[in-house]
């Protein structure tokens, strides 16, 4: 409309079109430049031994992010991740211990659905008691962990059967399982956001929910079904860290909120809502991977890690950070 | 109380009301929509007007009253069920997903679908191009809604009302932040509608736009349903006296005033793709106009001459002194104050108070040694509700709610309250009343007449033939042309505009 | 990629990685200075990298994948969790790498090279009896614990739950967690001098960091140490004054031996029979624990119970740690 | 003006009086049924000695959830505070041990000092470079943690001066220094949010931005502020809190966020900012200390009192969800 104008000068069109380029792919030129930047540094970093390494450790983080991807799109927060992991882990770990253990793929569900439902409390007061999101799910980081003690009398149950410790450490077509599950959750999740009805309600909740409901939109809904998906997500995070470590520990995921919201943000997602995707969240998880790796490849000592991973993380943003800045 | 039923009744809805925290907003409510007419719902501002659309399409509860939906008794919870039940709205505050496309907006709630449950984009955005082309909007399906103007946004809202295809239309305000020539794009559309049948209830303070395309009127004053007629047997005037509850006089004709010296010159001013090389100067005792069609590019130039946006080129002398404007703090040091055109966005802060934001930018006034003096700021502040008739329980309702003509003179009062030399107005009276527009009008004028300088944006012609001592013309980006007021006409601005 | 910043190893050069607990911890920070002392790394024939497991099993199990893929020769680990730290040696064993065991332990040892510890479940005993024997082997304790479900503090309850078992004029009126942390300690005891007022006759905390957030809890509230005992474990430094003072009791666990005596047996591994240890725990080399030719798979430290006589000795050495 | 009609439904009209009185005091009715039911739940639960205590408990993460009120009001948030706290500790607790402690009030300001020198760095990386808030001070909590642990080598740094002590274990006329402290920063930080102009810079700042800039507020230099006035703050937690625990601990603070985050929280300011005051982030914080020293005095189990934990935070919220529910 307005283009008689802005062809004006080419030099500035080139410049204006660099720095859509740089506000759009910012933090995927941020993780590549730490990816050449650590293949240089260590000749080991590209190793297919290493980078298979790399993409496991991620998995669980990975998974997590997602869920809080939708969570954080719809203007929410989910604190209670690391918590609901573990109380899933200690309920399907509890299955498949003992003499006669359980159908690994029971076990398998039965965590996933302890988290559905645990997001679903979490999804009913969020969106019908109308309770910051940040409150219940800072109750339910509390409650759940208290469950999950309650539940495993405090200690790990171990011994898990060998069938549910595949899904944790086994290998398809050498490939490992939570890769391969990771990547299920990704494409899943990435096609429902991308191409579905829900997936435009999902952003229309967090970009304006005023418009939203005015629309149509069955916002508590779409509200409620974040929080289950979250917590169903956070399930299936604990029953896979729950056979890759081989027993099932109540005091698993401490702290993983955090890194779940950091993937999310560093992708970019706004915690406002409405603004965001997996994909960048996955950049941004593979960003916090990727700088633990090769930082303990390096063998750079514990408390330089802690100041260099902080300051990776602020200047990867901030070469992204165009794409946020107000005009 | 039994009604008649009437085949062609589409909407009946009487002694609504509605209070907040015990301050009645609305008293009693009442409307009879007649399929296939266009009915005028008139009240200053602050009437409940809105408060009595919102609560007809569920989108609040109302206290008590009575609704008759095409013969059903009706109370809708939300705006879902009133949507399924073909009633749809153009609410007064837009509010749409900024971070979609126009398309996403458009269809939002009701996508096309692929196998259920995935989106038909190419339809969405094939189904949204043609509503555009067949209501006449110069708007890209695919564009970013962020990136529009507020009269775009206002456009989408319109042709996604429209495009519900629903027999009850409720638009409040519609062309409150739009042109004339996109205004008349929507008249031809409301005109289509009512052919199909389609009942509308229009609210606008435009009374000209309501004479030339309503058949009814009803009119609200102070929540209270005051009457309601046929429009061809009421004359402009006695539905002014109506609305604003007394009787008033003509709008003078703006006197010509003899020009001081100049007061701010601007030169140059340019920013790539926006505007180009733009020189305005206004002297003391004058009202400049800067007319131009939606998008021309008034509104970036005038916020860049305000400091609060970015220009490429550009110098500004104030009384012959040259001075930088990096930011709206030295605009406002320099003794500038602007009326920015989205008072959502950037006028108001919503979670504030009446009184805090109108003493907002002057603070600094009614501070010593970094306290705030609670006695001076009540004094202030009360006399600005008085001076501009704001509505309001008290100066410490939250501004959100506020009615919107409201809320739009408590930007201009703390405008005021800085006690500037020079007034930019970019749309200062987007959806004040007719009795307010004059207090306004008066109030620039008379602003003027101490010496000092007002640059007045309007996409209304009317208004600004009435209020402007020369009118600037914008096209594209670049000044057209410049015609003293009492040389321009409608005609003579339209062409320069186009 | 054929040139690092780091790690430019020379041949003879062997590559040791320690997966520690976490860095945040002062027995932990003690461990692996200890091990930094050992005179082969300090003369640079080992090669050491420390890993920080920041307290999380996942972690340390990561941490391996990184050191079976670094090719290390050989790791050492302080398992977070006593049963999911098996998996991971077991990895690095079928990967060649031996794996030796310092201070706390996985379920599984014989997956071990060979490991070095003392015993948690000793240590608990020895902490509740002290405490005990102080009242005069009857009266009211409470009981601060660690990190719940954490090795230290399973093995350390159990030392516990052993001694008071022994004690049956001993009640326990109050069990919580403070999860290792002194500031929670404080505030937790701080309630529970209020709620059961004159009833506490003594405190057993899980950890010295714990004990000393209890000590300063009885003190605010005007009561004498000497009247209502509190003893720790570890030996850290704030203890060994506590103990000077005659405040509290506290156990030390030898950092020391645990570190250098684990590279000692690193070395062994990677270099075969005929290795001579350098640590100064060994008999070989002064010290009081069989060398035995590093051919044992298990190595028990003693754990050394800080008293006003030893403790001067003690401080003395925490001087040059 | 249009009081007329209030006055016909007397019911309604006292109906909606109430309604308003649970929506503006919801939390602090909350607050009430909490203490009086821990007043009949144990008798020494009323005692002076006990309230003394909780105060005294509070009092940390009361201070830093006051900084923190400031930083969420203008639309942000500061992840950092714990390990910030640590940093200012170890560096304070530095001065005054050895043979030649320093001027206590000297390390105490240097603890300040160094507390809004960090905050500071946080205040242009956001307020200057955009970087959104949640990154920035993420990453300074990594940072901060390495930093102290590197400073201190890991280790606690005993033998503090007794005069330096007295900040943390000292009384005033009865009253715990710590308590005194507090309520001087709680005194302070309520008349300058509520009477100044830079207060109600802070709320414009935070309610609209965009309007706040338009009004010629220096939105970037009101944002620095906040961060640095949290910063210093911070840095005072860190010397009360090194103080009281009698040697400097490097992994003090330690998830110290999430509970100032929650006391501003549960007192009902916004997360989005422009909404909120003090007062209601000291209920919050007596609200979260109440229900410790409670649980802890009634001799609760720990996982119980998780799940009890949690659960009253929730439900608090709930009485108080009126006041942001939309209608
Ligand atoms: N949530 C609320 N709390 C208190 N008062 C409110 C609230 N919402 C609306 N009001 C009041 O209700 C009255 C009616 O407002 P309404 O928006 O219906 O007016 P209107 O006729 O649409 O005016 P305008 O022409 O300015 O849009 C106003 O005085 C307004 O201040
Ligand atoms: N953030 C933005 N990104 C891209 N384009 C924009 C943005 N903001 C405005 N524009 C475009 O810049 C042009 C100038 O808009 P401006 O608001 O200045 O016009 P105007 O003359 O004031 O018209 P009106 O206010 O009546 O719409 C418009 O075409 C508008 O769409
Ligand atoms: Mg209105
Ligand atoms: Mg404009």
């Amino acid at each position: 409309m307005t283009t008689e104008l802005s062809s004006a000068n080419p030099g500035r069109a080139r410049r204006q079109m660099a720095a859509d380029i740089l506000s759009k792919y910012g933090i995927v030129l941020a993780f590549v430049i730490l990816f050449v930047a650590l293949s240089f540094a260590h000749q080991n970093f590209l190793s297919t031994a290493n980078l298979t390494n790399v993409l496991r450790q991620v998995s669980i983080n990975g998974i997590l992010a997602i869920g809080m991807t939708y969570v954080i799109l719809t203007g929410g927060i989910d604190l209670s991740v690391g918590s609901v992991l573990a109380l899933c882990g200690v309920v399907a770990g509890s299955l498949v211990t003992g003499a006669d253990p359980a159908n690994p793929a029971l076990a398998f569900l039965a965590g996933i659905g302890v988290g559905a439902l645990v997001g679903a409390i979490n999804g009913i007061l969020i969106a019908r008691f109308k309770v910051t999101a940040f409150v219940v799910t800072l109750g339910m980081l509390s409650m759940a962990r208290g469950a999950t003690l309650l539940y495993s009398d405090g200690r790990p149950i171990p011994n898990l059967s060998p069938e549910f410790r595949w899904f944790g450490q086994g290998f398809v077509m050498g490939v490992p399982v939570p890769v391969i599950v990771f990547a299920l959750v990704f494409i899943i999740a990435f096609i429902v956001l991308r191409y579905t009805v829900y997936g435009r309600w999902i952003y229309a909740v967090g970009g304006n929910i005023k418009s939203a409901r005015t629309s149509g939109i069955p916002t508590r809904s779409v509200i409620f079904s974040a929080y289950m998906i979250m917590g169903a997500l956070a399930g299936l995070a604990g029953v896979i860290l729950t056979a890759r470590t081989t027993s099932a520990l109540p005091q698993a995921g401490l702290g993983y909120e955090l890194d779940a919201i950091a993937a999310v943000v560093i992708g970019g997602t706004s915690l406002v809502g409405g603004v965001g995707s997996v994909t960048y969240t996955l950049i941004g998880a593979l960003i916090i991977g990727v700088i633990s790796n090769g930082l303990d490849l390096l063998g750079v000592s514990s408390y330089y890690q802690q100041i260099i991973k902080g300051a990776i993380i602020v200047v990867a943003v901030l070469i992204d950070r165009s794409r946020h800045s107000n005009p | 109380m039994g009604y008649e039923l009437d085949p062609d009744l589409l909407l009946a809805a009487t002694d609504v009301a509605k209070a907040y925290s015990g301050v009645p907003a609305l008293i009693d409510g009442r409307i009879r929509l007649r399929r296939g007419s266009v009915h005028a719902l008139c009240g200053g501002n602050g009437a409940g007007k809105s408060t009595f659309l919102n609560i007809l399409m569920g989108l609040q509860k109302a206290d008590s009253g009575t609704i008759l939906a095409k013969g059903r008794v009706v109370r809708y919870g939300s705006a879902a069920e009133a949507l399924a039940d073909g009633v749809a709205i153009i609410t007064q505050e837009l509010s749409p997903v900024l971070d979609m496309t126009v398309a996403e907006n458009i269809y939002l709630g009701r996508e096309p679908r692929r196998g259920g449950w995935f989106v038909d984009k190419k339809k969405m955005v094939a189904d949204a191009a043609a509503l555009f082309a067949r209501l006449k909007f110069d708007i890209d399906p695919r564009a970013q809604m962020r990136h529009l103007s507020v009269a775009k946004i206002q456009l989408v809202e319109i042709a996604k009302a429209i495009s519900r295809d629903s027999d009850i239309l409720i638009m409040d305000e519609p062309t409150s932040a739009i042109g004339e020539k996109e205004a008349a794009t929507l008249f031809a559309a409301i005109a289509s509608l009512r052919e199909q049948g389609v009942g509308i209830i229009y609210v606008s303070h435009r009374l000209t736009d309501i004479f030339s395309i309503a058949d009814d009127y009803t009119v609200f004053r102070d929540g209270r349903f005051i009457e309601t007629g046929s429009l061809a047997d009421i004359d402009r005037k006695r539905l002014i006296s109506l609305i604003v509850g007394r009787d008033l006089a003509d709008q003078q004709a703006r006197p010509t005033t003899a020009r001081g010296e100049t007061m701010i010159a601007a030169e140059g001013f340019s920013r790539d793709g926006q505007f180009e090389d733009i020189s305005v100067s206004i002297a003391r005792g004058e009202i400049v106009g800067l007319y131009g069609l939606m998008g021309a590019g008034r509104s970036e130039f005038a916020n860049a001459l305000y400091g609060n946006g970015r220009k490429d080129k550009g110098t500004v002398t104030i009384e012959g002194r040259p001075v930088e404007i990096r930011s709206p703090t030295d605009a406002l040091a320099a003794g500038i104050a602007m009326i920015t055109e989205d008072r959502k966005e950037t006028g108001l802060v919503l979670t504030s108070t009446v009184s805090q934001n109108v003493v907002l930018a002057a603070l600094k006034r009614f501070a010593r040694g970094g306290f705030v003096s609670g006695r001076r700021e009540a004094e202030a502040v009360d006399a600005q509700i008085k001076r501009f008739r704001i509505r309001t329980a008290s100066r410490h309702l939250l501004v959100q709610h506020l009615s919107g003509g409201n809320q739009q003179k408590v930007v201009l009062a703390r405008c005021i309250e800085t006690d500037p030399k020079i007034l930019i107005c970019d749309e200062p009276t987007r959806g004040i009343d007719e009795g307010a527009k004059r207090e306004i009008y008066a109030f620039l004028s008379d602003f003027a007449a101490k010496g000092n300088a007002v640059l007045l944006i309007s996409s209304e012609i009317p208004e600004i033939l009435a209020n402007a001592d020369r009118i600037i013309v914008f096209r594209r980006g670049r000044i057209a042309g410049e015609l003293p007021a009492a040389e321009a006409s409608q005609d003579a601005l339209v062409h320069l505009a186009s | 990629a054929g040139f690092g910043l780091v790690g430019t190893a020379a041949a003879q050069e062997a590559r040791i990685a320690a997966v520690v607990q976490s860095l945040d911890t002062e027995f932990n920070v003690l461990w692996a200075d200890a091990a930094n002392r050992h005179p082969l790394v300090e003369d640079g024939t080992i090669a050491l990298t420390v890993l920080d497991g920041r307290m999380d099993a996942l972690q340390q199990s990561n941490q391996f994948d990184t050191a079976i893929a670094e090719g290390y020769d050989a790791i050492i680990f302080v398992p977070v969790d006593i049963n999911a730290g098996n998996d991971p040696v077991q990895r690095a064993m079928e990967a060649g790498i031996p794996v030796i065991g310092s201070n706390t332990l996985i379920s599984d040892t014989d997956l071990y090279e060979s490991y070095i510890s003392s015993n948690d479940v000793e240590a608990g005993r020895i902490l509740a009896e002290s405490v005990i024997e102080k009242m005069g082997g009857s009266g009211n304790v409470v009981i601060v614990e660690g990190m719940i479900g954490q090795s230290a503090q399973v093995q350390r309850l159990e030392g516990i739950e052993e001694a008071l078992a022994a004690n049956p004029d001993v009640t326990v009126l109050e069990q919580r967690t403070a999860n290792w942390s002194r500031a929670e300690a404080l505030s937790l005891v701080e309630n529970w001098l209020i709620s059961r007022g004159g009833e506490i006759n003594g405190i057993i905390a899980q950890n010295d960091e714990m004990a000393i957030g209890a000590l300063e809890a009885v003190k605010a509230a005007g009561l004498d140490p000497a009247e209502v005992p509190v003893a720790g474990v570890d030996g850290v430094t704030d203890a060994l004054l506590a103990v000077q003072r005659g405040e509290m009791m506290s156990t030390l666990q030898d950092a020391d031996a645990q570190a250098q005596g684990a590279i000692d047996l690193a070395m062994a591994a990677i270099e075969g029979e005929g290795y001579e240890p350098r640590a100064a725990v060994w008999d070989v080399n002064g010290g009081e624990m069989a060398w035995d030719g590093g051919q044992s798979q298990q190595y028990s430290v003693p754990w050394v119970p800080v008293t006003a006589d030893n403790v001067e000795d003690l401080l003395a050495m925490r001087q040059n740690q």
